[in-house]
């Protein structure tokens, strides 16, 4: 199953490719391009290019795939006219917003107000390459790979509010305020339900944590940690009924009022790549990754392609669980949010990880089957 | 509450100041005051007969003279009354009722400024329902209509 | 490298087919013509069409005007009764998001402006602002007569006879308010403007 | 964070219509209110007095486009007092039924708008969905989805069509179902109720004080109900109950006009089983000809007629969804009225803002001013 991974893959076609370069060039130039550094090199470069189009392929689905769900929620359609069912609708909003004139309001801070979106989407972007999909997804061990996710994830206020702050709008002032204000307040139970994870895992690195979950799923010996984790990244993704600092009925938009054409397309793909990446990281931390129940017949991941196929049914099972949230709740207010966060949230984290340390301790739950020693 | 009930209770308080109680169908009656007493007949009304709700001030222009109609309403009697003044159209200014029924505020900016009635000691008398600096009493009977097509339109900026 | 068949001595002829009439028998000659002194000549005029028709707006346009119309946001902005059939379009039974016609609140995101009622001298120039702040491409529909040429209140004082007093307007819906179906309709009309749009 | 003013509107998702909530904040506390209106002020008090008596209707379709039929018979009482008619009684059975069907369609339109200003976007497409069945029934009778032009001096327009009670008893039947659902949604979800309650609260006093009325009053538990305490129409025949709650908070105006629906529902069948027994004119017979159409008859007849007809002032009194309506027309001789003043509940309860905004946070002013109802149609005019 592991044979055929994306990472070889584009190391294979970089190595066929430099190397039949190289023997038709011959010569010094040609021994220079048959070197096994820069067939790395090339490799990840491919695979990074595979990366970005698959995750923005992913986000533009995950739109489309949340329009027509709330629709459906809703006694409506969604988008159809466009494509099959809609499938290309997200396509021209996107190819109208690169159309677009990008505006710049005259008092705007001219650095921040293009830094701001830009640096937003970046850091969105870099975290797929930290997560691993399936087994041989990255190149290699990345023995922190959880934690440096999580920090990049937490990038996002710090860029949200310099655009927020450089657009000149009060509106946008007091998305960007709350909106870093509620991130602040959601990183720590956040990190402390990863932290549970963690201490059962006995590691950092993504691949080991999904790895430990042959024998069963984090979700149910660490269902406290799961609700904290899923309620911090709701807060984190900013999505109802934490979408505070875009929230329409008071803000206008929030803080990207004053931003149209591309820069709000950069919003939006960021907004939703975070999205997809709190799905990802749940899937990973709680739900098996991309492995299957033992109980299941072995014939449903015994082809090629079969771990990323599962991981993405179950990423888009667990975002459907969100655009499910975002049909059936309104909305919070900022104090009530930032109540809930610091007493009850961090709380019921310090609890979940109370909970992970008996759980490693014990080693045996009756249902679940037991802990695997740590390091083994 | 009859017409004659009303004048029995406001006689005594208002003296020569109250012209007149006229019956009107489905209300209690249509009180006719001087404006030179319009705060005691207003305080005369709230507190003592009970009219808590101020529904409605509105301004009629009889181009000779103004007149200023308050329907007001009690919850007890649960029976409506209106109160009416004339003011002469060269000197038109009543005294204000937003001292006692804060809701009057709002309807005597919009009667100073659709019907051109001052009204004095009113807290905070500007336009409500034109832009500011909008010149024109529109309910006035001299104010005539126009003609969309006279109109040359410019847009200022801003 | 291989057999020439067509006669080298024949420069002008920029198409070879035309050039080797004589010898039907040899299959590869059109391959074999194209060779780089008359490649060149004909790439260039290639390009040059290419250009040309791009020039025109041809090539990359349509493409575009595609996006354009399939992703029409207008401005979430009720005014007056028109608004209320605005927002029933919206609803379960006609869901213009069909179209991919989702309202957006800033003006900034919004590429259509829908004058959903009367137009008051007072709201006239924050209409025009608003118009202003929408980055282009943009467009503009006149909903309900009211909009397109005053309706009912057109003697009023206060009331703009017609929004296209203030901004240019592409499409008029008749009707007082019209029905949820004429504002997709006009939608669709806008639609058709689009696909024939030129810059 | 130092003190601001912020332009809530004219455009702005909040609003709903066209006015500006002028908000002084301290961080997100709110200090001061100044609700600036006029934006949509169409001067239809001065074209009224251009129009003859039954083209004014027209103008009250559009004076409040949520509750236009309201509004029609608002004016349409005042005046036929002002005009000496008498409408018959199916004619104002058919008002009856027309008020309290707009009722039931304008609180659906209120409740898709106020929970949607939650962030919550499902019940708004659920309100406009069963908005439209009370539509649906508009269109069969009156020809038209919101401005009807139905109610005529002297009566209405015309009858029902056949099968109208039938259809009109299946929508009712739904709509009673789905208060279940809409309760479920709302006053079952925590966070509806933490971001509710104790919210904009306005006492009874206060209330009174400042002129406020409608659902926003009986909310803080003063019942007044002009249906009931000064039943005009049929409303007297009738059996229903108030609806009023004393929470005077925002969840307490959402059971105030949840429950307004609920009786409406009860209302409207017994007014159903009425009209299936009782067919009759809906006009009155003798009218004026001048009066039954404008610009009928110029000549001389027409002219003696019109001279001879006897002066009067109309005033009506109406409970709208959004409050108490009333309505002054002073009919001086002429096929014109001389002078129509309306009173506008939302104008009331707007001009009373400061009271109950003052003191609570920014993302508190979309529940807040949702759950006035803002019909800014009928407070610009």
């Amino acid at each position: 199953m592991s044979s055929a991974t994306l990472y070889s893959v584009s190391y294979d076609l970089s190595h066929t490719l430099l190397f039949a370069l190289g023997g038709l060039i011959g010569g010094p130039l040609g021994r220079l391009l048959e070197n096994g550094d820069l067939v790395t090199g090339i490799g990840v470069l491919v695979f990074a290019a595979l990366l970005l189009a698959a995750s923005m392929l992913n986000t533009i689905v995950l739109i489309w795939y949340e329009r027509k769900l709330l629709g459906r929620f809703m006694d409506r359609r969604g988008a159809m006219h466009v494509g099959y069912a809609g499938l290309l609708q997200n396509f021209a909003d996107g190819l109208k917003l690169f159309r677009k004139h990008t505006t710049r309001p005259r008092e705007a801070d001219e650095v921040g107000f293009y830094f701001g979106p830009t640096a937003y989407l970046v850091t969105s972007l870099m975290i797929f390459g930290i997560l691993p999909i399936s087994t041989g997804w990255n190149s290699g061990p990345m023995p922190l790979s959880l934690l440096l996710a999580l920090v990049i994830f937490s990038f996002a206020p710090l860029f949200i509010f310099v655009s927020a702050w450089s657009s000149n709008n009060k509106y946008s002032l007091m998305g960007g305020l709350r909106s870093a204000a509620q991130m602040i307040a959601y990183e720590v139970p956040l990190l402390l339900a990863v932290v549970a994870v963690v201490v059962v895992a006995g590691s950092f690195s993504l691949t080991t944590i999904v790895y430990e979950q042959q024998n069963y799923w984090f979700w149910g010996p660490l269902i406290v940690a799961l609700i904290v984790f899923v309620a911090a990244m709701l807060a984190e993704m900013e999505r109802i009924p934490f979408d505070l600092p875009e929230a329409e009925a008071e803000l206008v938009e929030g803080w990207n009022t004053e931003y149209g054409g591309m820069l709000f397309a950069f919003f939006m793909l960021a907004d939703y790549l975070r999205a997809l990446v709190g799905s990802i990281l749940i899937v990973l931390l709680f739900l098996g990754g991309w492995t299957l129940p033992t109980w299941l017949p072995g014939s449903l991941t015994a082809w090629p392609l079969a771990g990323i196929f599962w991981f993405m049914v179950k990423t888009y099972l667990v975002f459907g669980l969100f655009v499910w949230i975002r049909a059936s709740l309104p909305r919070v207010r900022t104090d009530q949010l930032l109540r809930v966060g610091w007493n009850r949230m961090i709380p019921l984290a310090l609890l979940s990880v109370f909970l992970a340390a008996a759980l490693v301790t014990v080693r045996c739950v009756p249902v679940f089957g037991c802990v695997p020693s740590p390091g083994a | 509450m009859q017409p004659a009930d009303l004048e029995q209770a406001l006689r005594p308080r208002l003296g020569e100041h109250l012209l007149g109680v006229e019956p009107f169908e489905g209300t209690a009656g249509k009180v006719r005051f001087d404006r030179s007493a319009a705060v005691a007949t207003f305080r005369a009304l709230h507190d003592e007969l009970g009219f808590t709700h101020l529904a409605m001030i509105g301004g009629i222009d009889w181009v000779a003279h103004r007149e200023v109609v308050y329907t007001l309403w009690s919850d007890a009697a649960k029976q409506y009354v209106f109160l009416s003044t004339t003011v002469p159209a060269d000197d038109a200014h009543v005294e204000s009722a937003s001292g006692v029924w804060p809701s009057a505020n709002w309807h005597e900016r919009e009667a100073w400024e659709m019907v051109d009635i001052t009204f004095d000691h009113h807290p905070d008398l500007r336009h409500l329902l034109m832009p500011d600096g909008y010149a024109f009493h529109p309910l006035l009977r001299s104010f005539k209509l126009h003609e969309p097509e006279e109109l040359e339109v410019k847009v200022r900026h801003v | 490298m291989g057999r020439l068949s067509a006669p080298a001595t024949s420069p002008g002829a920029g198409a070879a087919p035309a050039a080797v009439p004589a010898e039907p028998a040899v299959p590869f000659v059109e391959i074999e013509a194209v060779r780089a002194k008359e490649f060149v000549p004909a790439a260039k005029e290639a390009l040059t069409a290419l250009v040309a028709e791009q020039g025109q707006r041809k090539l990359i346009q349509p493409v575009f005007n595609w996006a354009g119309r399939n992703s029409l946001f207008p401005l979430h902005w009720g005014l007056a009764c028109c608004a209320i059939e605005f927002a029933a379009a919206f609803g379960a039974r006609w869901d213009a998001e069909r179209f991919g016609v989702v309202p957006r609140s800033s003006p900034r995101q919004c590429d259509l402006l829908i004058v959903n009622g009367t137009v008051t001298w007072k709201v006239a120039h924050k209409l025009v602002t608003l118009y202003e702040q929408m980055p282009e491409p943009k467009w503009v529909i006149a909903m309900g007569n009211c909009a397109t040429g005053g309706g009912p209140f057109r003697t009023a004082y206060s009331v703009v006879p017609g929004v296209d007093k203030l901004v240019p307007v592409d499409v008029y819906i008749a009707g007082c308010p019209p029905r949820p179906e004429a504002m997709l309709d006009g939608i669709l009309e806008l639609e058709k403007l689009i696909r024939e749009r030129k810059e | 964070m130092s003190e601001m003013w912020i332009n809530m509107g004219p455009q702005h998702p909040m609003t709903h219509g066209l006015w500006n909530l002028r908000v002084r904040i301290e961080g997100e506390l709110i200090r001061d209110v100044d609700p600036e209106m006029g934006y949509l002020h169409r001067g239809i008090e001065k074209i009224s007095e251009d129009r003859h008596y039954n083209e004014v209707i027209t103008l009250m379709d559009r004076c409040c486009y949520v509750a236009g039929l309201a509004w029609e018979h608002l004016y349409i009482r005042a005046a036929e007092q002002a005009l000496h008619v008498d409408p018959p009684e199916r004619a104002e059975y058919l008002r009856v039924l027309c008020d309290e069907f707009q009722r039931l369609g304008s609180h659906l339109m209120w409740y898709a708008a106020f929970v949607q200003d939650l962030g919550l976007m499902s019940p708004f497409l659920y309100g406009m969905r069963d908005r439209d069945l009370v539509l649906d029934l508009f269109q069969s009778y009156t020809g038209a989805r919101m401005t009807y032009e139905y109610m005529r001096v002297g009566g209405v327009r015309n009858d029902l069509p056949p099968g109208f009670t039938a259809s009109a008893r299946k929508v009712l039947d739904w709509l009673s179902d789905r208060f279940r659902e809409y309760d479920q949604l709302c006053l079952g979800s925590t966070i509806f109720r933490k971001r509710c309650d104790g919210l904009g609260v306005l006492k009874g006093p206060d209330a009174v004080h400042h002129g406020v009325t409608g659902p926003m009053l009986r909310s803080a538990g003063v019942k007044r109900d002009l249906r009931k305490d000064r039943p005009y129409a049929v409303y007297g025949q009738l059996d229903f109950d108030v609806a009023f709650a004393d929470g005077a908070d925002v969840t307490a105006r959402y059971l105030v006009r949840m429950e307004e629906m609920r009786q409406s529902v009860r209302l409207l069948r017994q007014v159903l089983d009425w009209l299936d027994r009782h067919p009759g004119p809906v006009i009155a017979e003798h009218l004026p000809r001048w009066l039954g159409a404008p610009y009928a008859p110029i000549g001389l007849e027409g002219y003696l007629l019109k001279r001879n007809y006897p002066k009067g002032v109309g005033f009506s009194a109406v409970e709208e969804p959004h409050g108490e309506a009333l309505a002054y027309v002073v009919n001086e001789g002429g096929e014109h009225p001389y002078r129509v003043k309306f009173r506008s509940p939302v104008f009331a309860n707007l001009s009373a803002a400061r009271t109950y905004l003052v003191g609570y946070h920014v993302a508190d002013i979309p529940p807040i001013m949702g759950s006035v109802d803002v019909c800014v149609g009928e407070v610009d005019r």
